[in-house]
């Protein structure tokens, strides 16, 4: 109970210091210095409809870049420690419901198409790599909550995490011999502001980044799925 | 003052005339002992009678090397003691070998005789002598501690370590002595000397009569005979010392020997008196009444 | 009081929460759920930071049609950046969730046991 | 120089990702992987190399690598200059030598842990160049979620929560930070750093919310005492390869993120950093003092080193132009020592400090420990050194003494527990049971970062100021490294020859031309070495370890006269002390007295460090020379209290006596001579440097002489009633030199001619009978296979010539007339009454008569008395120590003799210094204001009188017959129990009777108390790690909310 006491204080310490900076926040009333170049330039420079893929993918390259290693080292960290369990299908769990059965096959297909579609169209629309890897794997959930026993090919996954990291990279290092520098986007031509094809290399990455989140996620999952015991 | 060989017999001389007063003092302080004691006591000459005698003994073993040397640096250091010192004021032949050294040399010169000592008896190989050694060795070191005390009252007073010097200081009267200047210095290097002298109470070291517990039963013949003339010189030695610090020197060979007697007699007087201490009774009385007025001594010089 | 104050001030209550579970709980994965709920304050001031009173969505079509002046662009948009930090923010808020699982998923293997005063073999 | 083609920065991250990357198609081949992850780091080290290169080289600017083609700050970019080169490649190159050395763990785990394990260096490379806050926060969370993971790649429970922990204190920790950069974006409108630090956070209001956020968090990362305990936890759960890495790189790539962010904020913020530096600093060091386990100790005492340079950063401006230099001593130290460190606790793989003695099959690799031991803790000639010493006297100019003194005494606290390590390695058992793990791509990490270290230390030399005025080290020291290198192969024989004539050589060349002191000190250091070393031939095999250090500690010695500079001076100084310690470190059971030898000298050493630093910049600050001592203006008082306290710690001054006896007791048997008889005296030259140079001082209205004469005095005393108890011959040896040292100091702060006369006249009798008598106890103590003097007895018989040795060394020491012990007596006696110090000088003439109980003692229970049994048989003492022994009567005889020969040059030179009071001669004779001595008259008459007797008596008892002592006494029959027919054991008790409460153990029972309260203090701190993660969270954030308190003000 002490233990809890000297918590609360904490807490409280820290409750006022975050009063403290929110009362310093009085909200915008413009765009920043940063914020206003971005949205003067950006669809210029870039091609993107979106400017948050824009900065995401070109200006901020190299964030996103870091953040794809992330999930690529999360996964690997996982997958070195959690050591699949040879008999993970054949463990006993209870039958899913035939509704969930049946949903997730019509609904699975239907997952994995808004997934690509999101992070094609991530510089266009709202939403990119990372949200329609997200939803890749999102349906690879709904497959596994229908099947708990099945068995997914998790070389596959990495393969693709491999392959498309290598992309992203070697598209990056093309940049700063094609254009203005690492994971500069115009090595491609910038296209026709607004249409499928443009914004230059951005797309490609998106997709790439994509499928990496997508395949990394999934191994993730998958291995989660082998390391289980008992249901 | 160089050396010059004819100092050399002046200086034997001088030796044999102090050797043959300190058996006499030896034998009549004996016969003192006894009447106080109401005995009849020895003969006054008893004492060359033990010498002779032990020179001439027939039986006659020795234990090594150490034995051997431990006589000859205890008669060394004796004899080195009346050497190094001028026996008689403003004498040129009786200064000896004076110009070797200063009182500080006899300071130190007096332990070389005690090294031997210990180290022949040691020898010996019985361990009863090895007791008495550290005996010996804890009262002497402690009864020189208000001796020093004293020793550096008289060279601060002086300022000089020169026992000719120190002794030149104190001509002119016996006011002059270092008895009336500096009594307290005095008085603590007479209870010093009780200690240094082997007598009663600070006599456990000896005893040779009573327990075979002294570093001399372990010699004998031709060896204690040399002991016993180191006995003779060694205290007559100590004693002139202490007559040229606190009591005005001598001028002259009959004034030497009665001041001598007299001071030897003051450790008789209270050997006679007092019962004897064990050493480390011996060790807390010198640490406390001489040294505290040792002490006292110095401060009076320093501040007074 | 606009739309990104109160997402800042619901964000750090938010975190208050998340940080109350993380220090109280002792069920390691109410701990990582904790976090979850620390991130998505933390989420929610960073999206509350860049609101712009009466800005749209950073993107130029509908509103904000494509080649409408950039001057006019600035005027009508909320702040892209902290949208774009957001979007790295919870993918690393999902990668340490997912390794804090992974690492829960492995302790109570060795164990069987949630309770975070079971694992403390290293100390002092 | 040679140009060198720069390749973009980019590609290191390129390189670095991509392999990861690439790693996937590798699941099969583990070793393919490894050797692809290898030449990814190698390339990545070469990119980081050429850019240093051009910038050391080539005079390179910084450059800047823009990404997306659009410039700062509106896209990312990042920066190479020097320093990102240097922590760039520093990372890297630690990255490529810890994946070799992490062959077999990493593939056991598999090519995920590798491309983990590589993506961790890029990320910490990435860490370093980038110019974006933001992207920063990314990189810092892959190396943070990289390194949880490689926590656990030996994957044991202790592992996982170990990795749990870390997780919770980090993501806290980074959540923290993200608010502080999105809330900085907000009131600087910009994400990058430059122009972050243009917008000035701090004069907007709240900006001090993100700066604070900002800059906690970063500190937090670095592990701050007290919220690092998931820090700690995860160093001694993690594979020491791992570890390896974690402390040499991460933590240089956080501190420079933190000096390249700290600009945002003011002045105040950069004392913070400081503050929390030194609070961790002391904390870790302290808690590493009572631990156990050799992975967590290594890891407190890499938090403490980060703690320093957070110190350090916080007081950059304070260090101004020297900054760097310091800096970069205490990085590459940390980096090169602790890789090193951590990479021998992964071959020794046990945990436990206490079985480290298994590391004794690997002698090279206990070599190399003790180089990073000693770099870690900044001996020279390591790069460390270089910088503390930069840094005391940086600092001591700035007039900072209070952080010089945290400092110092901080390393001295992380000095304890180091070197404690140090000495169960050397000395406790080899475990055979255990085994050591010393494959090759384990050692060649080891032996390449050993070795860059001298290198390191060699360059560091060269950059400090002074830096060319230590080339005088440069023979001897080659002549060292020379000897370890053959020192495998070549027998004691060859190694002493060549030892005896390389300092004949050298004390020739280089030291015939040193005049007064000096010369007197290199006859002893040099003259003394050779004596000694001679013993030396007694032994057999080959030694391994002892000359090498031995020759060091004469180096040092040697370096010690030839100083000019205070630079030089400390640096013999500390070389002096390393060599001897390693020396005393040999003896048999020596390792706890080797370890209180080491601090206190190591103290010492600091004093002297902190005291020559006040003299530097009290003298203005702009020269090294040790003529600086001389034109000193304020701290006078303090600045010779601390180098006299310094000095004294090698004298052995009473109340740091109490290394010594242990130290030289325990040592071998011609090591006791060296550190007793010659060793010593290198405290007193100190002395005589600084009285000569600073005369009389005084400290708050007291006269510092004076002090010094009392303390002398009190230890002259008390050194020798201590040693009158002992019953172990050579600690009754050691306490002796406690008290004779004691008598040197007590004359030479006469600070007259007289007492100077006489503290030289004591040092080189106390050189000369010392090492006599420390070689013929040697040599006994050799063939009886024992020290306590009881258990001997009788030994005349057998080793006669040993006990002359004895006999004259003890007629010397106890200062009896005719030999020459006696000049230092009269000498006394003499500058006593002329100066007026009675009671001292008392005291002192005390001193000299338990002098003579002692040796009394010593002579008579080893050599006379009833013969041992056992011992009845026994040999005399080896040749080789016989020699030397005669070798040393022959100097007492002489110097007896003639006492003018060596006191009247002395007085001499003297007379330039103290004119008043001089002796006159008359041939040998001495005469002074008081007195007069003429040594070679009481040496005639004496030995004259000695001679007639002697002659005399042989000749009255030519018929003595010759009979066993045990016959006489006992009648053949032997006693059962030694102790009745050896009168050994209490030699004095009616003394310790009498006066035995002057010697109980005060001080020692101080100092062990201190160290009793030192270990509590520690013991009790440490238990703030309790092991709970949520623990570890809850002090995260008390840090953060206590720190809130004191800078924003709640």
């Amino acid at each position: 109970m002490v233990k809890k006491l000297f918590v609360i204080i904490v807490l409280i310490g820290l409750a006022v210091f975050f009063y403290g900076m929110l009362s310093s926040f009085s909200g915008n009333e413009t765009l920043n210095m940063s914020a206003a170049y971005y949205a003067e330039n950006g669809a210029e420079e870039v091609g993107a409809a979106n400017l948050v893929t824009a900065i995401v993918v070109t200006y901020r390259g190299l964030d996103t870049l870091g953040e794809v290693t992330i999930l690529f080292l999360t996964a690997a960290i996982a997958a070195f420690f959690l050591k699949s369990k040879d008999n993970f299908s054949k463990r006993k769990v209870k039958e899913s419901s035939e509704l969930l059965k049946t949903a997730s096959s019509m609904l699975v297909p239907l997952i994995f198409t808004l997934g690509i579609y999101v992070f094609v169209n991530g510089h266009l629309t709202p939403g990119g790599g990372f949200q329609g890897g997200a939803i890749l794997a999102s349906g690879l959930v709904l497959l596994l909550l229908s099947e708990p026993l099945q068995k997914v090919n998790s070389v596959l996954f990495a393969v693709v995490e491999s392959i498309s990291g290598l992309f992203y990279v070697g598209i990056g290092v093309a940049g700063i011999f094609l254009a203005g520098g690492f994971l500069d986007n115009s090595i491609l031509p910038l296209g026709e502001f607004g249409t499928l094809l443009s914004a230059g290399a951005l797309p490609v990455i998106y997709i790439l980044v994509g499928l990496k989140v997508g395949s990394e996620l999934s191994g993730l999952l998958t291995k989660f799925q082998e390391t289980q015991e008992e249901n | 003052m160089i050396f010059e060989p004819i100092q050399i017999p002046w200086t034997i001389l001088g030796l044999f005339i102090v050797f043959n007063v300190g058996l006499i003092l030896t034998g009549t302080v004996r016969k003192i002992g006894a009447r106080v004691g109401r005995r009849r006591g020895i003969r006054i000459y008893q004492p060359y009678i033990d010498l002779v005698k032990n020179y001439a003994l027939r039986s006659n073993f020795t234990h090594g090397m150490m034995f051997y040397l431990a006589p000859v640096f205890r008669l060394s250091g004796g004899v080195g003691l009346i050497v190094f010192m001028p026996l008689i004021y403003d004498s040129v032949h009786f200064s000896n070998f004076s110009f070797a050294g200063d009182a500080i040399l006899i300071m130190y010169f007096m332990f070389f005789g005690t090294l031997g000592m210990a180290l022949g008896a040691g020898e010996g190989g019985v361990p009863f002598s090895a007791i008495g050694i550290s005996r010996g060795l804890s009262q002497v070191t402690a009864a020189e501690i208000p001796l020093i005390l004293a020793f550096l009252a008289v060279f601060i007073q002086t300022e000089s370590f020169s026992i000719t010097e120190i002794v030149a200081a104190q001509q002119g009267g016996f006011l002059n002595w270092t008895l009336f200047t500096n009594p307290l210095a005095t008085a603590t290097a007479m209870l010093a000397f009780l200690g240094s002298m082997m007598r009663s109470p600070f006599d456990i070291v000896l005893a040779p009569q009573e327990i075979p517990i002294g570093p001399p039963t372990e010699f004998h013949s031709s060896f204690l005979g040399v002991l016993s003339t180191n006995r003779a010189v060694f205290p007559m030695a100590k004693t002139i010392l202490y007559v040229n610090l606190f009591f005005g020197g001598a001028t002259s060979w009959p004034e030497l020997i009665l001041k001598s007697f007299l001071l030897y007699m003051w450790s008789v007087v209270v050997g006679t008196i007092y019962p004897r201490f064990r050493t480390e009774q011996s060790i807390r009385w010198f640490m406390k009444y001489p040294l505290i007025l040792g002490v006292i001594t110095i401060l009076v010089l320093q501040f007074g | 009081m606009d739309f990104g104050q109160i997402a800042v001030s619901v964000g750090f209550l938010l975190i208050l929460i998340g940080v109350w579970g993380i220090l109280t709980q002792k069920n390691i994965i109410k701990i990582v759920i904790g976090f979850s709920v620390f991130d998505t304050g933390l989420h929610m001031i960073m999206v509350g930071i860049g609101y712009v009173k009466g800005g749209t969505a950073p993107i130029l079509d509908g509103a904000i049609a494509p080649g409408t002046a950039p001057i006019n662009i600035v005027a009508g948009i909320v702040d892209p950046v902290p949208q774009a930090l957001v979007l790295t923010a919870i993918v690393i808020g999902l990668g340490v969730t997912a390794l804090m699982l992974a690492y829960v998923v492995r302790l109570y293997e060795d164990r069987k046991s949630l309770d975070i005063s079971s694992y403390e073999d290293l100390k002092w | 120089m040679v140009n060198l083609i720069l390749i973009n920065p980019i590609y290191i991250i390129g390189i670095g990702l991509g392999t990861a990357f690439l790693l996937g198609f590798f699941k099969k081949g583990k070793s393919v992987a490894w050797a692809l992850m290898l030449a990814a780091l190698a390339v990545m080290t070469y990119i980081s190399f050429t850019w240093l290169w051009s910038f050391i080289f080539n005079g390179q600017l910084p450059e800047q690598v823009y990404t997306a083609g659009f410039k700062p700050p509106f896209s990312i970019n990042l920066l190479m200059g020097k320093s990102e080169a240097f922590f760039t490649f520093l990372i890297s190159f630690v990255g490529f030598l810890g994946g070799i050395y992490l062959f077999d763990k990493l593939k056991e785990q598999g090519t995920h842990a590798i491309s983990v394990y590589l993506i961790l260096i890029m990320g910490l490379n990435g860490i370093v160049m980038t110019r974006d806050i933001f992207n920063l926060f990314v990189f810092l969370e892959i190396a943070s979620i990289a390194t949880a993971g490689l926590i656990v790649l030996t994957p044991d429970i202790k592992a996982f929560s170990a990795g749990f922990k870390y997780m919770i204190a980090s993501g806290l920790i980074s959540g923290f930070l993200l608010i502080g950069i999105i809330f900085a974006y907000y009131f600087g409108g910009t994400l990058n750093i430059d122009f972050l630090i243009q917008a000035d956070l701090l004069a907007v209001k709240g900006g001090v919310f993100a700066v604070f956020l900002i800059i906690i968090a970063l500190l937090l990362e670095l592990k701050p005492f007290p919220a690092n305990g998931w820090g700690i936890d995860a160093y001694e759960a993690s594979p020491a390869g791992i570890n390896a890495v974690i402390s040499a790189a991460s933590a240089g790539a956080v501190y420079y993120v933190l000096s390249k962010v700290l600009p945002i904020a003011d002045a105040k913020w950069y004392t913070v950093t400081a503050v929390v530096g030194m609070i961790t600093f002391l904390g870790s060091n302290l808690m590493g003092i009572k631990q156990a386990d050799a992975k967590r100790m290594l890891g407190y005492s890499s938090v403490g080193q980060v703690g320093l340079l957070l110190v350090f950063l916080g007081l950059s401006k304070q260090l101004g132009i020297n900054f760097e230099f310091i800096v970069f001593g205490i990085i590459i130290s940390h980096y090169l020592a602790k890789a090193g460190l951590f990479w021998l606790a992964g071959i020794v793989k046990t945990g436990k400090l206490k079985e480290w003695g298994i590391l004794r099959r690997k002698p090279v690799l206990v070599f190399f420990m003790g180089t990073f031991i000693f770099a870690l803790l900044g001996l020279p000639p390591f790069p460390s050194f270089f910088a503390k010493w930069t840094l005391v006297m940086t600092l001591s100019a700035a007039g900072m003494n209070l952080w010089v003194g945290l400092i110092l005494l901080g390393s001295l606290v992380e000095a304890i527990y180091l070197f404690r390590w140090l000495g169960y390695t050397v000395k406790l058992d080899d475990n055979k049971e255990l085994s050591l793990s010393t494959p090759l791509y384990k050692t060649i990490p080891v032996w390449v970062f050993g070795l860059l270290t001298y290198y390191i230390g060699y360059l560091s030399s060269t950059m400090v100021p002074g830096g060319s005025s230590l080339s005088m080290f440069y023979i001897p020291l080659a002549f060292v490294g020379v000897l370890f290198i053959v020192d495998k192969f070549l027998p004691v024989l060859i190694k002493n020859t060549v030892s005896i004539a390389a300092m004949a050589y050298y004390g020739w060349y280089y030291m015939a031309d040193l005049t007064e002191f000096r010369m007197l000190f290199a006859i002893i250091f040099i003259g003394g070495g050779i004596i000694t070393l001679i013993a030396g031939y007694a032994k057999n095999g080959k030694r391994i370890g002892f000359y090498p250090f031995a020759m060091m500690m004469y180096a040092g010695l040697a370096g010690l006269l030839l100083s000019e500079n205070i630079l030089q001076f400390f640096i013999s100084w500390e070389l002096m002390t390393l060599g001897s310690y390693i020396l005393i470190l040999r003896g048999k059971k020596s390792m706890p007295h080797a370890l209180s030898y080491m601090l206190f000298s190591l103290g010492g050493a600091f004093l002297i460090l902190a005291g020559l630093g006040l003299a530097y910049a009290s003298s203005g600050a702009n020269s090294i020379s040790l003529d600086i001592l001389k034109n000193v203006n304020q701290y006078s008082g303090l600045i010779y209290a601390f180098l006299a306290v310094g000095f004294m710690t090698k004298t052995a001054a009473i109340g740091l006596h109490i290394w010594l006896p242990g130290a030289h007791a325990e040592a071998e048997s011609d090591v006791s001579p060296m550190v007793s008889a010659i060793l010593l005296k290198a405290g007193m030259f100190g002395l005589v440097v600084l009285m000569l140079s600073m005369g009389s001082q005084s400290l708050g209205g007291v006269s510092l002489p004076y002090l010094l004469g009392w303390l002398g005095a009190i230890t002259a005393i008390l050194g020798n009633i201590m040693a009158v108890f002992q019953e172990d011959a050579k600690r009754l040896l050691a306490y002796s030199s406690v008290g004779q040292l004691g008598y040197v100091v007590f004359a030479m702060a006469f600070m007259s001619h007289l007492g100077w006369l006489t503290a030289l006249a004591f040092a080189l009798n106390h050189f000369v009978f010392k090492a006599l008598l420390f070689l013929a106890i040697g040599g006994v103590v050799m063939r009886t296979k024992t020290k306590t003097m009881y258990e001997m007895g009788g030994l005349i018989k057998r080793m006669p010539f040993s006990f002359i040795s004895v006999l004259i060394g003890i007629i010397a020491l106890s200062g009896l007339p005719p030999l020459t012990g006696f000049a230092g007596k009269w000498l006394s006696y003499n500058a006593v009454i002329e100066k007026g110090w009675y009671f001292q000088g008392f005291l002192v003439s005390i001193a000299g008569l338990v002098a003579f109980l002692y040796c009394f003692r010593i002579i008579h229970v080893i050599f006379l008395g009833q013969p041992k049994d056992k011992f009845k048989n026994i040999k005399e003492a080896p040749l080789p120590m016989l020699i030397a022994q005669y070798i040393l009567i022959g100097a007492i005889m002489l110097f007896s003799i003639m006492p003018n020969m060596v006191l009247k040059p002395v007085g001499d030179f003297l007379i330039q210094y103290f004119p008043d009071g001089a002796l006159q001669w008359q041939g040998g004779t001495a005469i002074s204001r008081l007195g007069r001595w003429s040594g070679v008259a009481i040496m005639n008459i004496t030995m004259g009188i000695f001679g007639i007797i002697f002659v005399w008596l042989l000749f009255i008892s030519r018929k003595a017959v010759k009979v066993k002592p045990f016959n006489i006494f006992y009648s053949g029959e032997a006693p059962s129990r030694p102790e009745l027919t050896h009168f050994g054991y209490n030699f004095f008790a009616p003394y310790k009777k009498a006066v035995g409460f002057l010697v109980q153990p005060l001080v020692t029972r101080f100092w062990y108390g201190l160290a009793d309260i030192l270990h509590s203090i520690s013991d009790l701190v440490r238990r703030l790690y309790n092991g709970n993660g949520q623990t570890y969270a809850f002090y995260v954030i008390i840090f953060m909310v206590v720190f809130s308190f004191f800078t924003i003000g709640g």
